[in-house]
């Protein structure tokens, strides 16, 4: 199991690097482009509610993001000592929303929020969250695809 | 933020320059686009093929937009790719927008 | 100032995630590519120095990396719990070495290692090493090239 | 680390697959560099077209294949771009080694 950890400052113009971190790792371990995208936006998802609702925008406090892999799946872990997830929210996280359920063509229904958590449960596999000691911790887990092993394209002989 | 503007007969094609449109600069992103419609735009084509990333942020300030809009003109999406384009399908939003491969083909079917 | 700080394992495999954070800070930040390069190699320099050198290779131990920014300057905190630099090699990093001194022509001379500090030496502008409480710090710092405010091109009103 | 070989000729063209030569994969990549030597090959170009990073002990790997080389043959570098022919610039590699801009010129060198 390889482990990163990632700590930035409570300020919605530095998210930019967990984006930065979890593509380049996902890109790295050789997963597909729908994969990393999923787990890029649940990255992002997660750290900006942490730091708009945890913190409610305030700057100076602390998120940190630790991915942890292995070859077959993937844990995100975003961390704050903020204010904790009310509970309504936390069943999001479990039984999920309607958030979209809405008909298309019924544009006044069309949400403008309240989308992060549903993302986060409908794209990833396993999903917790848990407050000890004052930190709030969201665990996600993507169960990953079999990818080809590097091995089989190793060293051609030469022709 | 930064933009690039341009009018194509009555339509305003506003591409969006900045690779990213999350949280930090939704609130911008969204008056612009309310700008264009007080400055009387009723057809614009907002054209991501520069953005790499869009948060659910970024795709409320869409949404409030389009409602501003409502039935009295037309605002639709050009050239999401790759993570912005998983962003529409996971929230259903291509169902809600109009979306076009290109920005020619978007400019073509709102003239 | 925007900082952040990101900790690693000592496996020397998990290097690349070192230049995957700075590389993308940079471009994030539109430093021009050269000196993205350059910041990109004495990150990855410094943290390979402490798996290798502090850490002896071991696994399980931690190096922590902290960036931060300002308009004029970009700072790097390469940080491990390991074995200080001898005093030899922390003169590399003030006085510089010869390393580079060479003759091409020479083969039997051109160096194989010891190359890591004087190149940090060379790409950067202010260089210091302390260790202080068990907690070996190497600090780097370049001054950045002025850049087009982004504003410049900001909202052009339509033709 | 994975390599793509091809002979061009009595020239063998090693390009590397992998898109960092670092001190994680340094010491297999010296002992391929030797396989090809202990194999009789004695006009080798390595194509670093694919990599786009290279440190120290990478370079050292490659000096130290230069020196095993020695009078007997040549060992050239082609396709260094961005960061790593930054690498070979600061640490004047870029003088002890023969670089070519692409393959092609490579390989007729070394024909
Ligand atoms: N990390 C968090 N800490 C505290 N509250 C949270 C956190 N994440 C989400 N919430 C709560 O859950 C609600 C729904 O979150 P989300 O689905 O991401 O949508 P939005 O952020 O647009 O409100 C938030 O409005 C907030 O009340
Ligand atoms: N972070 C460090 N901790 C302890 N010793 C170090 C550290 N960095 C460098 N050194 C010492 O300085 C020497 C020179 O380092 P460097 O110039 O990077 O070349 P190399 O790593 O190839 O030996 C190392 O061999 C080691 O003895």
């Amino acid at each position: 199991m390889s482990r990163f950890r990632i700590s930035i400052e409570s300020d919605l113009a530095a998210v930019f690097v967990v984006s930065v971190l979890v593509r380049g790792v996902c890109e790295h371990l050789g997963m597909d482009s729908a994969e990393t995208s999923s787990i890029e936006i649940c990255a992002v998802e997660a750290v900006t509610n942490s730091i708009k609702h945890a913190y409610d925008c305030a700057h100076g406090r602390e998120v940190c993001v630790e991915l942890l892999y292995t070859q077959d799946r993937l844990r995100l872990v975003v961390q704050d000592d903020g204010v904790s997830m009310p509970d309504q929210h936390r069943r999001t996280l479990t039984t999920g929303s309607n958030v979209f359920g809405f008909d298309p063509a019924d544009l006044d229904r069309i949400p403008e929020c309240g989308m992060g958590l549903e993302i986060i449960r409908q794209a990833m596999d396993e999903i917790s969250y848990s407050t000890i000691g004052g930190t709030n911790s969201l665990n996600m887990t993507k169960f990953l695809r079999k990818r080809e092993p590097q091995g089989i394209l190793a060293c051609n002989a030469p022709s | 933020m930064r933009f690039e503007e341009i009018r194509v007969g009555s339509v305003l094609v506003a591409k969006v320059l900045d690779g990213r449109i999350a949280a930090d600069v939704a609130p911008r992103f969204k008056s612009k686009l309310a700008e264009y419609m007080v400055d009387g735009n009723r057809s614009i084509v907002i054209d991501l093929g520069s953005v790499s990333f869009i948060d659910s942020s970024g795709l409320g300030a869409l949404v409030s937009s389009l409602k501003s809009m409502g039935k009295d003109g037309d605002l639709v999406i050009s050239s999401a790719q790759g993570t912005v384009a998983t962003m529409f399908k996971l929230t259903r939003m291509d169902k809600v927008f109009r979306m076009y491969d290109n920005c020619d083909a978007a400019v073509a079917a709102l003239s």
